[in-house]
């Protein structure tokens, strides 16, 4: 086991997140993919602390952190799925285009 | 070998039972439950945790259609009891653990009275019939399927969603779901034994396995979800015999409520209302015979709310009672039995707690519907007319060694003088109670009213819409 | 041991992480996402962080048992019964992942990291633990606060009922008017 | 990790929490069948045996467009997870895994049945059953953070996650004394998490067994198995969290261990025979704006007697 390794890792989660979120129609699909990115984040943050500076509690500080945001990130984003869902019956990006400032 | 066939002896020594009853066949219920509970045979869950399938009562009064379909979905090995009169239950189930023990797969070689599944070789047991299949969960389909998107591949294609069904009822909708191919299937719950054993069947495109799709309405919480068609009964844990809801909920939420009724035949009065039926015909009944009656069918109806409501001691203790005051045990024993029993249930603050609010009855609607008997006195909701029934057997217990003469018209399940009998009323009121309730609550409200369908012998088809 | 262990759940972390674009089931796609951080959680453990091992473990759990309720309250064809795709723009999404794995993948493979300063700690809790408590509590603080700002603002964005809903528009019902009751009787 | 127990005590734990549900199962049917006016006779204890004969000689069933994949490992998937968290249980002085973090651990463990129990729910593609997976997941909101406050009261008291400093802390006195509301509050977690008795809607007749409806065979006896190996381990974690693990005169530790497990597990049953089922629509309430408000103020005073003890 080596950091490369598991920085490949995180390149792996990250790229295929990103594909997910930038292909996606759905808003829920596109959460996915955010959530997939940031588990590769979640991988780099816990291998830079422990390959790199395990004296220092910052790595695992930082993946506490993103799992504060996943949560933040999913239960925003339901909430407002569940808005648009209520006020005009849609759950595409492409509908809600309008939005769009 | 031979300890294969002890194997099989000892596991099926106790074996789930599964009762389809007609609704007049209380007797016979009885003493199948009575059985059951005296040699330790549990009541079956469902199909799949089914060994014996008793039938009691003729099943020819409707109930046909029915029973084929849990044949089709208990797993083997199973055997099926048809079980006529009361009389018939000991010997017969008495002889069901060594059929089942030496049931095979072969018809031809010995065991069970010949009733094997008809698929089983395709191992598709488990068609939608009984139990409420959800289909899927979409309007899938509705523009056309997404078998187009995906031939003419990833254009992006901006399908809107078309939302032709919003303000049209739920029948409009329910013919645009699979859009073209949905062939001759009916919306499930309205006819029993439609598709249900589409199991096998090739499948038109538009419904998957047979199964038709969801539609969708909008619901109480203001978003437009699914709507699903889910029958309940007749053959559920506590259950009235010979009821069946047709359901269509969103999520577990009622949005309409259809009563149908199933296994009603033209028959005499019903085993509950016999003594008072009697007086009525002018009779000499001595008053301990009418309450005794009545106290074991709110005894009756008490185990099968409780039962509902996941409360299995005192659902027993009430069947146990039930079976005794049916037995003629002298009223004092029985007052002294039952008095801990009703402190318990009607001083419990948890029952309270779930069942209060529920399926509200005021005084009001009881007049118009002409609803009588414990749930006109009670006048209330699931708690009051729980609590009403723990009263009123109370009392009934008291007297039921009581010699003297007397009319009276009060049936268990209210006044039998007039031109409907009482449990028509209460079918009457079910469907506005059970709209927007979920389905515990909904299991709650019936057996809460617990209507005796045997008492609609002499009208034979009943629908209550809501 | 260790580097079976891994190489076995990064597989399965990438792989479900891509299969969850590929199926058509929702409730699948859902679960395949948990299994990829179900993995990732794994790889935690391997690296002597038990704590957020354990952690992630939980919090995803939670997060997708959550999660696959809306997936199938608003999605088409949550079961995958029916094949569907529902994407856009799948070549560009395509080819600007794969090149974000690529410049990823180098710059994991070729930048030259730092050499590693000290052994890890014997106990990675208790780091992560004071570190919180001292130096990063004004972090923490910021992460609670803003954790119980989501809790109020998804709830009120995603209810579509009021207080005027409920008591009435001048606040005068002594009892809410609610679907369902709710266990306490307010 | 301090000394360990050997590997082969990995293989104990199924043969142990087997037995102890063997023990619940039969304890529950003989109360079934005194409520039933039945003898308590040796037929009725060996219930759980014929039951689970029984089930291996059953066919297993299938349902029209199942999603067999999730339906399976929904079923299968509680006693893996039951299993795993039984792990970090100590059978005397030492677990099989003595994880710096056994808590969180048997938490995280626990939360993942959220997710299987609704898949054995969703599988069957049946309403029933969906609808009963529905109830788990409502249900969970409800118990689980009372349950997780319980568990971390209780590694606050002990000042660490490790289930074996949590049973030395106690060596002057039971944490069931110091925290009582925590001992409650993770009770009613067990009975949450392993739907048992009154929390047990997810598997309740009203629906014609809920998410075990569909399930028959064998796929059924590794369902109601899984249940009962959660009701067990859940009981068993309660006796070094509050019970004082394996101390006790005389006897050995194990020995204690299995006393005072049995002990929760029969105070489990009695509240299964005493409390109807609470259904989670009214349940969600109570546990958010009574039973949460309650178990941080028992968190709060357990962290300012351990400030008072430092």
């Amino acid at each position: 086991m080596s950091l490369q390794l598991f920085l490949l890792l995180a390149s792996a989660l990250f790229a295929v997140g990103l594909y997910g979120a930038l292909s996606q129609q759905s808003i829920v699909m596109i959460m996915m993919g955010l959530e997939l990115m940031l588990n590769g984040v979640l991988v780099a943050a816990a291998a830079f602390w422990y390959f790199v500076s395990p004296q220092r509690a910052d790595g695992q500080v930082l993946v506490l952190l993103v799992l504060a945001v996943m949560a933040v990130e999913m239960a925003m984003g339901f909430a407002v799925a569940t808005a648009i869902f209520r006020a005009r019956d849609v759950d595409m990006t492409d509908m809600a285009g309008d939005l769009k400032g | 070998m031979d300890l294969t066939a002890r194997l099989r002896r000892f596991s099926f020594a106790r074996p789930h039972l599964l009762v389809v009853a007609a609704p007049a066949a209380v007797e016979t219920r009885l003493a199948v439950e009575r059985y059951a509970r005296e040699r330790g045979w549990p009541a079956a869950e469902s199909p799949a945790d089914a060994d014996v399938l008793a039938v009691v009562g003729s099943s020819d009064v409707g109930l046909a259609s029915t029973v084929a379909v849990l044949e089709s979905q208990i797993p083997t090995p199973w055997i099926r009891v048809d079980l006529l009169d009361a009389s018939s239950v000991v010997p017969k189930l008495d002889a069901a653990p060594d059929q089942l023990a030496a049931w095979s797969p072969d018809p031809t070689a010995a065991g069970g009275s010949g009733s094997r599944p008809k698929d089983s070789g395709g191992g598709e047991h488990g068609g939608p019939g009984e139990h409420g299949r959800r289909a899927n969960h979409r309007e899938l389909g509705e523009d056309g399927g997404f078998r187009e998107d995906r031939e003419q591949g990833e254009h992006g294609g901006h399908r809107e969603r078309p939302t032709p069904h919003a303000s049209e009822g739920r029948e409009g909708a329910a013919h645009e779901m699979g859009g073209h191919e949905m062939g001759g299937h009916e919306m499930g719950g309205h006819e029993m034994g439609g598709h249900e054993m589409g199991g096998g069947h090739e499948h038109h495109m538009g419904a998957v396995a047979g199964l038709p799709m969801a539609d969708r309405a909008p619901d109480r919480d203001g978003l437009k979800l699914d709507v699903l068609h889910v029958p309940l009964g007749p053959v559920l844990p506590y259950w009235p015999p010979g009821l069946r809801l047709s359901l269509a909920v969103q999520g577990d939420v009622v949005q309409e409520a259809v009563v149908e009724t199933v296994g009603v035949a033209v028959s005499g009065p019903s085993f509950w209302d016999q003594p008072v039926v009697r007086a009525l015909a002018g009779d000499r009944v001595r008053v301990g015979d009418i309450a005794r009656r009545r106290a074991a069918s709110h005894l009756d109806s008490l185990m099968r709310l409780l039962g509902v409501a996941g409360w299995d001691g005192p659902a027993m203790r009430c069947a146990v009672l039930r079976d005794g005051v049916l037995d003629g045990e002298p009223a004092g024993p029985l007052t002294e039995m039952f008095r801990p029993l009703a402190r318990r249930v009607a001083g419990s603050r948890s029952l309270r707690r779930m069942t209060e609010g529920l399926g509200d009855l005021n005084g009001r609607a009881c007049d118009h519907a002409g609803v009588s008997g414990p749930a006109a006195v009670a006048a209330g909701d699931v708690w009051a007319r729980l609590q009403q029934w723990v009263r009123s057997a109370a009392e009934d217990l008291a007297r039921s060694d009581d010699d003297s003469w007397v009319a009276d018209v009060e049936g268990p399940r209210g006044r039998l003088d007039l031109a409907e009998p009482p449990s028509l009323a209460l079918l009457g009121v079910l469907p506005e109670l059970l709209v927007g309730a979920e389905l515990a609550g909904v299991r709650l409200i019936v057996a809460s009213l617990d209507p005796d369908l045997a008492e609609l012998a002499s009208q034979p088809a009943v629908t209550a819409h809501g | 041991m260790d580097v079976v262990a891994f190489w076995l759940l990064a597989v399965v972390a990438v792989v479900s992480g891509m299969l969850v674009f590929r199926v058509d089931s929702m409730a699948r796609a859902t679960f395949l996402l948990l299994a990829s951080f179900l993995c990732v959680a794994g790889t935690m453990l391997l690296l002597d962080l038990h704590y957020l091992g354990a952690l992630t473990i939980l919090m995803m759990t939670v997060e997708m048992a959550v999660m696959v309720v809306f997936m199938v309250m608003f999605m088409m064809n949550p079961a995958g019964l029916m094949p569907m795709t529902m994407v856009h723009n799948r070549r560009g999404a395509l080819i600007l992942s794969v090149g974000a794995f690529v410049f990823l993948a180098a710059g994991a493979l070729l930048v030259p990291w730092p050499i590693r300063r000290g052994e890890p700690p014997a106990d990675a809790t208790r780091q992560l633990g004071e570190s919180i408590m001292e130096g990063k509590m004004l972090v923490m603080l910021v992460v609670g606060i803003s954790l119980f700002a989501t809790m109020v603002a998804a709830t009120v964005l995603a209810t579509g009922r009021g207080r005027y809903d409920r008591y009435g528009d001048d606040l005068t019902r002594s009892r809410p008017d609610d679907p369902v009751p709710g266990g306490v009787g307010r | 990790m301090g000394d360990q127990l050997p590997l082969w005590s990995v293989l104990v734990l199924p043969l142990l929490a087997s037995g102890l549900a063997l023990v619940a199962a039969s304890t529950d049917s003989a109360v079934a069948a005194l409520a039933a006016g039945r003898r308590v006779t040796l037929a009725e204890l060996t219930t759980p045996v014929r039951e689970s004969t029984r089930l291996l000689l059953t066919q297993r069933r299938t349902t029209v467009a199942s999603d067999a994949v999730l339906w399976r490992l929904g079923g299968g998937g509680v006693i893996v997870v039951a299993l795993l968290a039984s792990l970090v249980v100590p059978l005397g002085a030492q677990p099989a895994l003595d994880l710096p973090v056994g808590i969180v651990w048997f938490n995280a463990m626990e939360v993942l049945l959220w997710v299987l129990v609704w898949m054995a729910g969703w599988g069957a593609n049946s309403a029933y059953s969906l609808v009963s997976g529905y109830r788990y997941l409502a249900q969970g909101l409800a118990y689980e953070l009372p349950l997780m406050l319980a568990l971390i009261t209780a590694g606050l008291g002990a000042g660490s996650l490790r289930v074996v400093d949590v049973v030395a802390a106690q060596q002057d006195r039971w944490f069931v004394v110091e925290m009582p509301v925590a001992f409650v509050l993770y009770l009613a977690g067990v009975a949450g998490f392993s739907f048992w008795g009154p929390l047990s809607s997810a598997v309740a007749a009203d629906l014609g067994g809920g998410v075990r409806g569909e399930l028959s065979g064998v796929d059924r006896l590794v369902f109601v198995a899984g249940r009962y190996f959660a009701l067990v381990v859940g009981a068993a974690f309660a006796v070094p969290l509050f019970l004082g693990g394996g101390a006790g005169p005389v006897l050995p530790g194990v020995v204690w261990v299995a006393v005072k497990t049995l002990a929760v597990l029969a105070l489990l049953t009695w509240v299964r025979w005493r409390l109807p089922v609470i259904r989670p629509d009214r349940y969600v309430e109570v546990a958010w704006v009574v039973l949460i408000p309650l178990i941080l103020a028992q968190t709060l005073g357990t962290s300012l007697l351990v400030l008072a003890g430092e």
